[in-house]
């Protein structure tokens, strides 16, 4: 490959020591105002295919080990915490439906969320308070951080795994929205 | 929870309550979720709290479904009563789309534990150097702040010497002493401002009109003139009271 | 570059990861018994000249930032700031006395100076330690620097306004001075 530019050089010498990811902005400003975003995409290229790669998560960037490595290294590596079936579907609920309200999540799941289970996710990092509901009693919005996104891989929110096909069969829609289009629906097909 | 001597096949605190349960026993229909039968389910729920029951103490919440259910089935196998709203056709509607949705949500959720994790399956450099940013303040003055602070300290410190100028005044003390001197020499009415020394200018004319109003005053009080004025702003006339004359 | 092999590839991810640096036995170990010395030849030739190397130190061998991109790791961030007017009076009576001492200073400003003042000119590059008096307990005297000179303009402190051309500029007017001494009360305060 040709070698390497003093920016690509400078990004890439950045973001490996970095203890964190860095949007294409902080990584400018680090660098005193360089155009970084051609430097990135070319770094992306050259590491693809290799033991480690690029990658963006929501906008922030990072180097990581590829994922088909992960067998080797698993073993000299702790499990991270492991979530309980109500922190990971409280944390699915509040993926897909993002901003919810504690009581949208408990109506998914149709039993009351402890509040540890909320406290275990905001420990994480991977949810954020995120405002307020303008209803009566102005209840708590929760959604995604950026380092939900980094932890489980994803670019974007977009990148949720079926979140196409979940909203496309109204799924994410509340019950009396889904409702309502369904005796829509009837009520046409009767005519 | 097994350790009851009774037999004991469902073990409620498997459950995260009735719809997790509800959800649990429409997936053994072995059906696609949209097909499944309400009635079937509500059998099942059912016959599992009567299981339950003998054992252990049921949830309240588990009572209310059941009892929700029992409702809901015999809404659905007795004709149809149009007056009844909502419909019992509407509640299991409403029953299937909550399970659809909690469903739904409990596979996107095990989509999301099982993608490639930081930590687990992905792992960060284990030894960064980090990154610091060092803020260095870039400290500013000007020229003339320098020299003006100096000449603030200056102007503080240096000695300081108070001279009060001479103020062209006549005290109340000459004036009396000059009105009560010329006031006798008067037969007649005169206006006060011919009691002023003839080189009386400017402020010091102004001080002598003063003092000389209060001596006449003065006077006045001590019965040894009598003043005379027209109308406000009019000339003021003072006059010696002559002993035996009034 | 030619795309690397499944061995490079382990290597470089196990040495990514790693927390510490490794020898090539315990990266050998760790990947099951392979040989890696050609990997870890490979991977040196790879990163040479990016913003990346591998290097052996010893008999361990780990990444780091390229040498020549250090200087990014710890960046210094210029921030403008004011002097505050204690630090300003400071200056002024070491230009117009130096070299002085603190106990000088002090005499003349008529207001204690705090230590963080004389830091901070310091630090500024506007004064410099210039030996000691030799009178009891040698204190330290203080003067000014080329870089005083260079920021303020001057080309030697006999550039400096004397009494006399301050007078005349009404910097000496003690019309002020009620209102000024009540500043410098206040930035008395602040040291």
């Amino acid at each position: 490959m040709t070698p390497p530019d003093a920016t690509v050089r400078a990004v890439e010498a950045v973001l490996f020591a970095a203890t964190e990811p860095m949007t294409a902005d902080a990584i400018r400003t680090h660098l005193g105002g360089v155009e970084v975003k051609p430097a990135l995409a070319r770094l992306q290229a050259d590491y693809a295919g290799r033991g480690i790669e690029l990658v963006r998560r929501g906008d922030r960037w990072h180097f990581q080990t590829a994922s088909d490595m992960a067998h080797l290294l698993r073993r000299t590596h702790e499990e991270p915490r492991k979530l309980s079936r109500a922190g990971i579907e409280t944390l699915a609920i509040i993926a897909y439906h993002e901003p919810a309200t504690r009581a949208e999540i408990e109506a998914i799941r149709g039993v009351q969320i402890s509040k540890g289970t909320l406290d275990v996710l905001m420990e994480a990092g991977w949810i954020r308070p995120a405002g307020r509901r303008e209803v009566p009693g102005r209840p708590l919005l929760y959604a995604t951080t950026a380092e939900f996104l980094a932890h489980f891989g994803l670019a974007s929110r977009r990148d949720l795994p079926g979140l196409e096909d979940l909203k496309a069969a109204g799924l994410l829609d509340p019950i009396d929205l889904a409702f309502e289009t369904m005796e829509v629906a009837n009520a046409y097909d009767e005519d | 929870m097994t350790d009851t001597p009774e037999t004991l096949t469902l073990d409620i605190e498997g459950w995260e309550g009735p719809l997790d349960l509800l959800l649990a026993l429409a997936r053994n229909q072995k059906v696609d979720l949209k097909q499944i039968s309400i009635l079937a389910l509500v059998d099942q729920y059912l016959r599992f709290v009567e299981d339950a029951k003998a054992t252990l103490e049921l949830a309240a919440d588990y009572l209310v479904m059941a009892a929700w259910l029992a409702y809901l089935k015999s809404a659905l196998l007795l004709p149809r009563d149009p007056e009844i709203e909502p419909s019992p056709e509407e509640l299991a509607l409403r029953l299937h789309l909550r399970l659809e949705r909690l469903s739904a949500m409990r596979e996107a959720g095990a989509r999301l534990v099982s993608r490639d994790r930081v930590g687990r399956d992905v792992f960060l450099r284990g030894a960064p150097e980090g990154l610091r940013t060092m803020r260095k303040a870039l400290w500013q003055a000007e020229i003339y702040d320098l020299i003006s602070a100096y000449g603030v300290i200056t102007a503080r410190t240096r000695p300081v010497m108070h001279i009060v100028a001479q103020r062209p005044v006549m005290t109340l003390e000459a004036a009396l002493a000059r009105v009560s001197r010329l006031v006798g020499a008067q037969i007649d009415w005169s206006v006060i401002e011919t009691f002023l020394p003839d080189d009386a200018n400017g402020l010091f004319r102004k001080s002598a009109l003063a003092s000389s109003f209060l001596a006449a005053l003065e006077l006045a009080k001590q019965g040894k003139v009598e003043l005379r004025q027209q109308s406000p702003f009019a000339p003021l006339y003072i006059r010696a009271i002559v002993a035996g004359a009034a």
